[in-house]
């Protein structure tokens, strides 16, 4: 379905899409531009070539230490989405019950509940329960918005797999927890693959939640961005924005080489 | 201006060896050992030096942790009434008016004068609401300007001159200097000095509405200094010359311009939660704050004034910095009567954003 | 001594019954077919018997033991899938061993035994290959090595042939029942396919809309069919409907209502409306020579002629407009046909013993 | 629901397979399965969501306690006083804007991702995708340096050397729009292309061979049957930038207010948590009626993809 599947619009159509391609590279290859420059702020056009930026933040706790809080952070959102999304996906694909459509509703609402809400109502709910504990809070808040991408993507893999497989497992001997360990879950490794890395990444780049629940210990990396941005005018700003830029090209490319994107991250 | 860069680095590191060099001379705080505070300070560079240059040696020393949360001041109220049940802060850094606020909600106690011995050589001036807050750094507000493009501001009423169309950063409603730019406007609109004129700023709206079109933006973020001096417009503020100077010793075309109305004081306080965890290490805490070497590092990395007396600062600092205290009465620097603006701040707020959301 | 029972089981969802009370049994080393139309709730029945849906009532026990309340991992049954379920992560033999491996049998262990059933179903060669390598019969063969390593009480066979094309089928089919008889396994399958039922099985269940209608050797399935359905569902009947007319010496007739009687032997039935099922096979054809109709046999029509390459069918044309099919083997070299034309009118007969007296359930 | 085992499953069956069966009882099975997550979202979702509107109706006194009775008061106050509508308002047209320009933008891509050169389509899926994991801040960040309206701005420097401009973008609703287009694309090229890659070829080819040209095959067939698609892209689009708050924050200057900012400052800066809460409440209705409208369409005018699209 290619070649002719475009009709006699074909190279107009592929020129428009060329110019909108454009519009949605230039942004992410600019601050990679404006990182090299050899001033002492951003400017454009970049002027000379150096790493010394990429040297300077690295060492730069400010950008180090959101870093690795928000790699935490991801790590355990990521965990908690897939312990609560695995069996949700399941529960959701492989039975037909009353209510069914009300809890698919519920679980995936987060993906299109305004997120700023959200992040209010958890900061109003942690703070009349007094749960001072910022990771907590942030853990909680972050499972709940990537666990719907975790029931998508692991949904996917569920629908594709026949399910009368698990019934020959369990013809065969094996308990329900065997039949999910030896023969489900690794039939799902990609859409539970695809979910983690979702999870982390949505968790990773999430600002609307963390706006609400972070404190100063717990800072995750977009709301340092955000305050250095309006701090740093040297062209690390730029370093950084290019490191993440970069940190976030390989995950699409890890994710594509192994899922296939546009399964993984349909909604 | 090179000059100034490697003179100020040298500052830097002087006073950040003084910091650190601090604990020798103290008795052991064992007592302190494990012991964890949060408290609230600024963003830019104060708050940067607060936490690579003041918190290190302190925690060290104390042998504690102390986490920092940068925020503005009514922000910073805004966590302490969300927190009155239970607080979770035990300092918190506020604008002057922020300590009326919080001293008439009940949000915080006294200065714990006993164990901040260091009090003693703060001015007394800058002892605010009986004792409930302290002056740690005191910066003067007025208009930041791109020194390649722009002269220096001799009045407010300038603004309105049609060669700035949107060409001013005005600073956002939500930070305290633009209670400064009210007051500023209502003394344009009645010819009247600030003192009368912080009352009459009811008068001020109109006038406000028409300077519309020369603001490009309402910022809320610590670079607009470096924007303008970038070329984004002209002028920019009303703002403290804390979030200015640093920029212009690292030699960006910016500087302070203080229009004849008269220059704002930006008086950054210090306060004691009510009800903290670990006070006694909040009260450390603020008494180390008022340490005149740290006063003098903070005031070096900020060019801004200390709080405390008996400083000797380089004359190409020292030029800057409104200090000591009498030179701050010769500047006029203003201070607005909070109780009275604290009370009318979100009609303002609401007001100028009216005037100035599209 | 049966080696399944299933008796008077049901299964309910919400308020429609998929399978009303049913009960049958499987002789031990006999192949059961459960046959029937899709829907027919022949699947649940195995599946129930397998464990993976719970019965609404009744009991189902296994080599003497009852296994209602035990859960299918526990039931040691072998069960071959429609699309054979094979583990695509598993190469053949691990997908062999898994049942072993639940059954704690040590790994090298289980993977020599998966290579001696891997002989059994002439596949030796093949361990180590992933089932997307396979073909279909090869896929089927493994799947059921994999339902046969675990020694199984009984063999569960779900719809087994259905994937396969026709001429591979009817191998799969024989070399199935050769390996079925000289393990003597008991096996139920389930099946919609008529000739897979009649060809494989030892005893067959014909099922309807939950229910048995008939349960019996393939040859009483085929010959005496109890109702309409049956008649019509293996094989193809043409009807009738009458009345019980009259009694004559040892038998009586059976009067439709466009005039065409038919005559019986024996006792008539208590009904005095019955329908009458004939397999068209039964059906001779001669020339129209006219005359008062006697009992069994009718003047038509032929109205088409459809060659089948063993057989002819022929679709004749009642005066009612009914139809009437005949079927011929081509084999038999009756002249009679060989001028047969769409438009020829024929004299239809058949012998009393054709007419089955069937219960009218359509 | 109640034959789901008896039903003629197409493909993997819902309902079939009943891997969980405890106590071979499957409706155990699936309550297992589904309470963990249905408590997570009462307890941390529903509740607290709850909690926020009902906070709603309340009022805060100067010292941060709540009044004790019930009012309206604050959605009276969200109602008539200019600032607030102007930004409702703001909300609106941004969020349609940034729509109406996704959807443009994203029917040549969905087209040529799923009937392009195979080639060509995996390369536009990694490269529209690719701005959907990288955090808002940065993107936003980027097209500050591009729009921004000094010396330095990418695009003024461009223009420049064309001799055109300079023109004045940041700090104006368009700047809000151009980044929300750019951060939220991705959301409309991805149901679009789903709802693309459903159309059987043959009805086109059916069009076609009926007589249609490529304009009429591609107006009175592919269109209409992308519509769900591209309500679902539209929805989701919409909503996010209602709800956004990054990039107002970054490319409005606060001229152009969103109700996002206002949320924040009404509850981190003013610390005014009803009036705030009152504010996110409109800002969830906005969005749900959108979401609920959309399903509606979806639903009514074609039912038999209301599942897949979903």
């Amino acid at each position: 379905m290619h070649e002719g599947g475009l009709g006699k619009g074909a190279i107009l159509l592929y020129s428009v899409t060329g110019v909108i391609t454009f519009f949605l590279l230039v942004p992410l290859l600019f601050p990679i531009a404006l990182s090299f420059s050899d001033t002492p702020f951003v400017v454009f056009p970049p002027k000379g070539f150096t790493l010394q930026w990429y040297w300077k933040v690295i060492n730069e706790p400010d950008f180090t230490t959101p870093f690795m809080f928000s790699v935490q952070l991801g790590v355990f959102a990521a965990i908690g989405a897939l312990l609560i999304g695995t069996p949700t996906a399941m529960g959701l694909t492989r039975y037909s019950f009353p209510g069914r459509g009300v809890v698919q509703g519920l679980v995936l609402s987060p993906l299109v509940f305004p997120m700023l809400v959200t992040g209010i109502a958890l900061l109003r709910l942690f703070t009349s329960i007094n749960s001072n504990s910022s990771l907590t809070n942030l853990v909680i808040g972050h499972t709940l918005v990537t666990v719907p991408y975790v029931i998508r993507t692991v949904s996917a893999s569920l629908l594709l797999i026949d399910p009368s497989t698990e019934d020959a497992a369990r013809t065969l001997g094996a308990n329900t927890w065997m039949t999910f360990w030896r023969v489900t879950r690794p039939q799902i490794v990609p859409g539970l693959f695809a979910g983690g890395i979702f999870a982390f990444v949505t968790s990773f780049d999430n600002y609307s939640i963390s706006m609400w629940l972070a404190d100063a210990e717990h800072f995750p990396m977009p709301m340092a961005m955000f305050a250095l941005i309006s701090r740093m005018f040297d062209p690390g700003i730029a370093a950084i924005a290019s490191l993440m830029i970069l940190m976030s090209i390989v995950i699409v490319v890890v994710l594509e080489r192994l899922t296939g994107l546009q399964r993984a991250m349909s909604v | 201006m090179s000059r100034l860069i490697l003179n100020r680095r040298t500052l830097i590191k002087t006073a950040g060896a003084a910091v650190l060099a601090a604990p020798m001379g103290y008795v052991r705080n064992g007592w302190a050992q494990g012991k964890q505070i949060q408290i609230g300070i600024w963003g830019g560079n104060q708050g940067e030096f607060v936490r690579k240059n003041v918190l290190p040696a302190f925690e060290k020393e104390f042998d504690c942790k102390v986490l920092a949360q940068q925020g503005s001041t009514l922000g910073q109220i805004s966590l302490l009434r969300a927190s009155k049940e239970a607080p979770k802060f035990t300092v918190m850094f506020v604008d002057d008016l922020g300590v009326e606020i919080a001293k008439r909600e009940g949000l915080i106690d006294p200065l714990p004068k006993d164990k901040m011995p260091n009090l003693g050589q703060v001015y007394p001036r800058f002892i605010y609401n009986d004792g409930y807050g302290v002056a740690l750094m005191i910066s003067s507000a007025g208009i930041f300007y791109n020194t390649k493009t722009a002269k220096p501001l001799e009045s407010y009423a300038d603004m309105w001159d049609p060669k700035y169309a949107k060409a001013i950063s005005l600073v956002t409603t939500k930070n305290t200097p633009s209670v400064f730019m009210a007051i500023a406007t209502a003394a344009v609109v009645t010819g009247k000095p600030y003192k009368e004129a912080q009352y009459l700023v009811d008068q001020a709206w109109p006038k406000l509405a028409q300077l519309k079109p020369n603001v490009l933006k309402l910022y809320d973020t610590d670079d607009a200094p470096l924007l303008v001096a970038q070329g984004e417009g002209v002028m920019g503020g009303p703002e403290y010359s804390k979030y200015v100077y640093p920029y212009q010793v690292k030699g960006v075309p910016i500087d302070m311009s203080f229009p004849k109305e008269g220059a704002f004081a930006g008086v950054n306080c210090q306060v004691f939660v009510k009800g903290g965890p670990n006070p006694d290490l909040g009260a450390a805490f603020m008494n180390r704050v008022l340490d005149p070497k740290v006063q003098q590092g903070l005031a070096e990395a900020t060019i801004a004034a200390p709080s405390v007396g008996g400083i000797e600062f380089k004359p190409e600092i020292a030029k800057m910095l409104p200090y000591p205290d009498k030179k701050m009465d010769e500047l006029g620097l203003f201070s607005p009567d909070w109780a009275y603006v604290n009370k009318e701040r979100p009609s303002w707020i609401e007001k100028m954003s009216q005037i100035f959301v599209s | 001594m049966m080696d399944i029972e299933v008796t008077n089981v049901a299964k309910r969802y919400g308020t429609s019954l998929a399978v009303s009370d049913v009960s049958f049994g499987v002789e031990q080393g006999h192949v059961l077919s459960l046959l029937g139309p899709s829907g027919c709730g022949k699947t649940t029945v195995m599946r129930m018997i397998a464990g993976l849906i719970a019965p609404s009532a009744g009991s189902i026990a296994i080599k003497g033991k009852p296994v209602t309340q035990i859960p299918v991992h526990k039931r040691n049954v072998g069960m071959l899938f429609q699309n054979y379920a094979l583990f695509p992560h598993l190469d053949v033999a691990h997908n062999i061993a898994f049942g072993l491996e639940m059954r704690k049998v040590p790994k090298a262990e289980a993977l020599k035994k998966a290579e001696a059933v891997l002989a059994m179903v002439r596949l030796e060669a093949f361990g180590a290959r992933y089932p997307h390598q396979l073909s279909g019969g090869q896929q089927q063969r493994v799947a059921l090595a994999r339902a046969l390593v675990i020694e199984p009480s009984v063999l569960l066979l779900d719809e087994p042939f259905g994937a396969l094309d026709k001429k591979l089928r009817e191998n799969m089919q024989l070399e199935m029942r050769q390996l079925q008889q000289r393990l003597g396994i008991t096996t139920l399958m389930v099946t919609h396919d008529q000739d897979e039922a009649l060809t494989l099985s030892d005893r067959i269940a014909v099922m309807r809309a939950g229910v048995i209608e008939q349960f019996g050797t393939p040859t009483e399935i085929y010959e005496r069919p109890v109702s309409r359905f049956v008649a019509s569902f293996i094989g193809t009947s043409n009807f009738f409907t009458g009345r019980v007319t009259a009694k004559v010496n040892g038998g009586y007739t059976v009067e439709c209502p466009d005039g065409v009687r038919l005559g019986f032997n024996g006792t008539p039935p208590a009904e005095a409306s019955v329908t009458v099922a004939l397999r068209p096979e039964g059906i001779q054809v001669s020339p129209d020579a006219g005359g008062d109709p006697a009992p069994n046999r009718m003047r038509t029509t032929v109205e088409q002629i459809v060659y089948r390459g063993l057989s002819t069918h022929y679709y004749l044309r009642r005066p009612t407009g009914e139809p009437l099919v005949v079927v011929r083997q081509n084999d038999s070299g009756a002249d009679v046909f060989a001028g047969l034309q769409p438009g020829s009118a024929v004299l239809a007969s058949w012998a009393a013993e054709r007419n089955l007296i069937v219960r009218d359930d359509a | 629901m109640a034959v789901a085992e008896t039903l003629p499953a197409p493909q993997a069956s819902a309902g079939r397979g009943g891997l969980f069966a405890f106590g071979n009882s499957r409706a155990l099975g699936a309550v297992m399965l589904l309470a963990p997550a249905v408590l997570f979202f009462v307890v941390v979702f529903v509740i607290p969501v709850g909690l926020m509107i009902r906070y709603s109706f309340y009022q805060q006194t100067s010292t941060g306690d709540l009044t004790s009775a019930a009012t309206l008061a604050n959605y009276v106050r969200l109602g008539s006083v200019d600032l607030y509508r102007t930004v409702v308002m703001t909300t609106l047209r941004v969020s349609l804007w940034t729509t109406f320009i996704a959807m443009l933008l994203a029917y040549p891509l969905a087209l040529v991702m799923v009937r392009g050169h195979p080639l060509v389509g995996r390369a536009l899926t990694v490269i529209v995708l690719a701005p959907l994991l990288i955090n808002v801040v940065v993107r936003t960040y980027a097209w500050r340096v591009i729009l921004a309206n000094g010396e330095n701005g990418v695009l003024n420097w461009t223009l420049a050397h064309f001799g055109l401009g300079p023109v004045r973008l940041l700090y104006t609703e368009w700047a809000i729009i151009i980044g929300s287009v750019h951060v939220f694309l991705p959301m409309m090229v991805l149901p679009l292309s789903a709802a693309l890659g459903k159309i059987n070829p043959a009805v086109e080819e059916a069009a076609a061979t009926l007589g249609a040209s490529s304009f009429a095959v591609f107006r009175r067939v592919t269109l209409p049957l992308s519509v769900p698609g591209l309500a679902v892209g539209a929805t989701l689009v919409f909503s996010l930038t209602a709800s956004s708050f990054v990039t107002p924050a970054l490319l409005g200057g606060n001229f152009a207010k969103m109700l996002g900012t206002l949320v924040e400052e009404q509850i981190l800066v003013v610390f005014d948590w009803p009036f705030g809460a009152a504010i996110a409440t409109l800002l969830t209705i906005i969005v749900m009626v959108v979401n609920l409208a959309s399903v509606w369409l979806i639903e009514r005018r074609f039912p038999s993809r209301a599942a897949e699209a979903g």
